[in-house]
């Protein structure tokens, strides 16, 4: 009786696992619209490409290689992952099915990588990005993973963030960064005398689709993080976590409303969506010390700073046909610092040490893939490939193949 | 026998094309197009910067007729495309030196 | 041990709270898309924009006064909600986390408020309807909804809606029915003589993607609304509810099939997705007490009751470019009366006594709000607007802004 | 209290069955959206149109009939079913309620017939497919489900396919062979001395959306047909199969792709979402006996057999529009086929009987059904509707219906 | 020079390109249209409406030719457009003053 | 009057725009036309079957003008136009009998 209301919490941990997972996986769709919306209709089967293939790939990838490095068998508060066989075997008296912790990590790793598509659309050539896929889902990723998550040195110096604003999204949008740097703007986005002609994407429902599949899948993102739901303390967390997700990305869509209204006069709709996702982004970090106030404030802020980080990044002239670098990155890093208002077991200290780690390692791991991959086959298109198209040259098909004039 | 075209506002279609068939017109050649001109575009926004958009949605019509039809249809189409606001559009007339009827091989004012 | 199994059901009915809750948040990701495809390119950044804002704002708005009238500290049978502090406190011994229930109720509030931008679409102004919505989310439905499932009057009237044909879906419609009266006609909507001109709306894919987004999420609405899960007879009723919501919403889509070729002999694509949803909001008032086959019965009858409604608002000259009024409305309303016929709890009298309070209050409220509005800042967009579209005027960017001729 | 345990164990289990049911559901929109990009708009309105519809039959007919066949009161190991009344009664001492078994089930059966609409896109009479496929799922399904999964005289035989790659997959593609015979190519589509003129789908975001929405559907799918979670050994084996299923697909999408890019230098994308389906079709059959990179390999092969696959049947002039007879069809197969490398309970003699039983069952059943409608009402639209488009013989309305010239 | 404008439907697209290539011309502008005439449209149906749709599509070919060539592409163009049945389209012929090819400034006949 | 039609490649039509308004030119009408020429067209590939297509995604601009306008246009239009590969387009010129300006009913030289 006693062990079957044990394995009776284990099915539903277990199953708590899974349905999160499912919930993340479904965020590949998410970016995949929100990515096809947000550009060029010439581009727009590339970077449907790009997107179911790096999910692939990170799938893949996390089971050969990087759940290994990233949860097996590891030291604790090591730098070095220790390197075993695929993703080990399930502990005695776990409290879940092994396999479904992995699929609930995997996804995750999807995520990191779907952020790099979107910043670097319509013009790195398919295959440069499908290689870089590999090392960052194989094992960048899984090695800055292990330093939080997998229990090494960042874990223990205090550093917290619960379900990724830093270890997933801020990792994915430096690796965005260096790409976009390594890879200069698109033809004709920045003028003279820091002109910005901005470059409409083509598909506005779509990009509102895979806003709202996001928002969706980050219940499964945040709410899955508290890794346990199988009595009354974790299941009142996980709930909470929810409230509070919802809340952030409600005032993030709000907030960016307002200051779009009020600098423009209009409803900059891309404005808002990426509002919404940067109040998602900054809870992320820390979805259940707050209480559903505060986390409706960190989200409006998010909102709020999302925007003039977009237009910050124009005047750069760091291209980002998304949004990325500002949702993920900017706002991943203010999810990040705003963590000890709310939490105690947090440190100012502690949360910028390891955030500049995880930038810098992240940065500088991909900088060196890129650069590799720059060097040998080349990560930018023809200029002629980028005015015809990527769809034509990458993958054969338009997106919108039929005679209508393009 | 005369190759009328004539560019319009695309909400003015429904009521051109009656303008036409009232005439006793029988048949258009109608297409999309964007015009420039004196009516001035609109400043979009997107992502936080605004751009000018010069060219405005209008309709273009091609309408093959008899010499004598033309003032008749111009009149005809100056009245129901007329709102007074710039940007109406034009009417182009351009000589037409044959017209065939590929169904029946007709030709000319036959095939009109 | 008897702890362990007491918190596992808490655990178990939270998660099913959740889940449940997931799944109605997703439907405003259907409202998104069923709109937007119902409406014209021109206009489709903007329903867009007011889809996702309207959702923000109804969590935001439900967060900070909405859940408090609707259901902390209430008097039972009475009029007037207390006021207190948010979304109060968790109850001692309560079966599942305070915060799982107030996401479940909060993305219903958002569900009402969706109702209303379909019918009022393609000409009422942006910000009149957000204006609107805070007013829609944050009083008028916690108001009416307090009275029935907060414990008010309407409770103790004997009034049965079991997830809200008339709480949710009929109120939205009143609601949207005072707008479509103070706002007119879609230009062009209405001829000579009665005739009436179809306004085709521009993507059928998207409607149909809408409307299966919201038969999945009816799961969550129905499914969810028996409120407990971790017993037998419990997850029986859940069981029971998830077959016969999805029979009534066959049904319905058949029916209304059946009537289309029957009439006009074509498939008329739109009125069988209006079809399934009238078969769904029916089948709401009471998915648990009839049987499947009774409920594929209160769909069909739904599915074919909805198609004339909507030819009689035409006549009516009451311009509902996506059917909400009728499928609302109008199937709200037949769902609530034949609730008595399987359940011996209600009676037509007070079924007929709470669509009618509802019906009036709401109805009554939402014009005095939107006469206010009109009065104000105005509630139309002038006909240059309306000509040229809402995107550019409101938003800025079209929907499909590529080069190709609108 | 041992009561209590067991009643909270009944509701998990018959929770994880609904939200499996519900996953499985959302699979409808997958098979809608995938066609709807697959096929030329002036034909799209008509295939959402007969993928809602087909959901709701299916739906309709399960529960007058299908699931009686199929399930109830069969004597174990016979040819031929019982007759009773509907879903039958609740088994006493069950381990889920019985309507959550049948929402399960339910949802199958659209899945098989949703198969067929894509293989006979684009020429095939609406009225004539929405009559076969009254009879495809209220009895020929139901009757080879019956065989094996309701213990019929295949499940003595020792054929074993755990969620239904013959079963599901293969019978449905058995179905959509016979009409694709009957029917003949799309006009255009094969040209002189066998060459092949391909017909581009005209929305490659749709086609991925659909993809995405199948792929994530899949986890209901296969993980709800281990039919129970409950206790630890379950649970595992859930999680195992969630995994395997995200395996498969993944290494199916990688493996089309290179085959892709070796054979002609590019990204086929509709290829690569192909290959993934291909993956999770072949998994299909047994997602739990083998380990998660046996899985990767056999969706990798499949990922490779859908593309060769898809020349052949353009070799025998066999026109499918989207794939399914290659998807469902010869990796369903081949899914079948792999069982016993992986499954001692399984023999390949069996695996072999048990395939060549539905095949040829389905697809006598199915040539007569359709014969008999091509004798009587004609399965194909006439060469003059073909040419101007399904869409507006068939239902009135374009997909797209603005203006701007198709 | 001459510039012939023909009207066609859309499915004849392909034939009729094949029957210009080799009549030996070798460019061609094509556009789609909507088509008003004889060939009556077709009734719609939205939301239990029905409505009339007279505009037909169209694919409209645009070729520059030297004079001597029009016959033979006014032949060569009928009879692959040609299904017999209303609505097959018209040929216009229109005069043509000057050709400039932009990459070479070549003129005229030079340039077609 | 004559009637200036340029057929162009259209990450061009920019520029073109532009040296069209400094050559002080009030209007145009543009359009998306699909090209077929020397330039040849590219090989697409759909589930596994390559096929060539050979209709090329061009903007059409028509361009009513002043006879004495014209040489200044044309070369305006080729310079811009002009990237020196294959497929640059072609500028037309046809005569035009009369403008109507639909507004005011103005005449041609005023109309335009
Ligand atoms: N010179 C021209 N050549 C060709 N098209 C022209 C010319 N001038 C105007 N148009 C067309 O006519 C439309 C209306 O012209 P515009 O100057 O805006 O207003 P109006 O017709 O009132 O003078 C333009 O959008 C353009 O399509
Ligand atoms: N007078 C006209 N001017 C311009 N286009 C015309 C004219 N008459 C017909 N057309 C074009 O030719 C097409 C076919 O004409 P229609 O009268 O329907 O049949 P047919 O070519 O067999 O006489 C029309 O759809 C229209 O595009
Ligand atoms: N004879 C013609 N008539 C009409 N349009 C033509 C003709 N020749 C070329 N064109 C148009 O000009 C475009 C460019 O022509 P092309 O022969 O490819 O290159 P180029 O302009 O360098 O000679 C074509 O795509 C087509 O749209």
């Amino acid at each position: 009786m006693e062990n079957t209301v044990t394995e009776l919490r284990f099915a539903l941990d277990t199953f708590y696992f899974l349905i999160s997972g499912v919930l993340v996986m479904w965020m590949a769709a998410g970016f995949a619209m929100l990515e096809a919306g947000l550009v060029r209709s010439k581009n727009t089967t590339e970077i449907l490409t790009k997107n179911i293939v790096l999910y692939a790939i990170a799938c893949t990838m996390f089971l050969l290689v990087g759940y290994n490095i990233m949860y097996v068998d590891n030291s604790a508060g090591g730098w070095l992952p220790s390197f075993g066989s695929l993703i080990g075997i399930q502990a005695e008296g776990a409290d879940h099915s092994l396999e479904s912790d992995f699929f609930f990590q995997v996804v995750f790793v999807a995520t990191a990588m779907s952020i790099v598509s979107g910043a670097v659309a319509e013009r790195m050539k398919l295959w440069a990005f499908l290689i870089f896929s590999v090392f960052l889902t194989g094992f960048i990723y899984p090695m800055e993973g292990y330093w939080t998550w997998g229990g090494g040195f960042l874990a223990e110096a205090g550093f917290s963030d619960f379900a990724g604003s830093g270890i997933v999204h801020m990792a994915g949008a430096a690796a965005a960064l260096a790409a976009v740097i390594l890879l200069g703007a698109r033809k004709g986005k920045f003028g003279k005398n820091g002109a910005v002609h901005p470059i409409p994407g083509s598909n506005m429902p779509l990009a509102t689709l895979g806003t709202l599949i996001l928002w969706m899948g980050w219940f499964g993102f945040n709410g899955g993080s508290q890794l346990a739901l199988s009595n009354a303390e974790n299941a009142s967390a996980v709930g909470l976590i929810f409230v509070n997700t919802n809340a952030a990305a409600a005032t993030g869509a709000i907030a960016a409303l307002i200051v779009s209204k009020l600098k423009w006069g209009k409803a900059d709709l891309t404005m808002i969506l990426n509002g919404a996702l940067a109040g998602l982004v900054a809870i992320t970090a820390d979805p259940l010390s707050p209480t559903p106030l505060f986390a409706a404030g960190i989200g409006a802020v998010a909102g709020i700073i999302v925007i003039y980080s977009i237009l910050t990044f124009d005047k750069l002239k760091l291209d980002d046909p998304v949004g990325a670098l500002s949702v993920h990155g900017v706002c991943g890093l203010f999810g990040l610092l705003v963590v000890p208002l709310n939490n105690e077991g947090a440190s100012f200290a502690s949360q910028l040490y390891g955030a500049a780690v995880i930038f810098g390692f992240v940065f500088v791991a991909s900088w060196i893939v890129w650069s590799v991959i720059k060097v040998t086959m080349g990560v930018r298109v023809s200029a002629e490939e980028e005015e015809t198209g990527m769809d034509l040259h990458d993958c054969g098909v338009e997106a919108y193949p039929e005679f209508t004039a393009r | 026998m005369k190759m009328l075209t004539a560019i319009i506002k695309p909400f003015k279609l429904d009521e051109v094309r009656e303008a036409i068939m009232n005439a006793g017109i029988a048949g258009v050649t109608v297409s999309e197009v964007k015009g420039f001109g004196r009516q001035k575009g609109h400043t979009e926004l997107y992502r936080g910067a605004e751009y000018q958009v010069d060219f405005l949605p209008k309709v273009k019509l091609e309408i093959a007729i008899k010499k004598e039809d033309v003032d008749r249809l111009v009149e005809a189409i100056s009245a129901a495309a007329n709102t007074g606001k710039v940007g109406d559009g034009k009417i182009f007339i351009q000589p037409l030196e044959q017209v065939v009827r590929i169904r029946t091989g007709e030709l000319d004012e036959e095939a009109l």
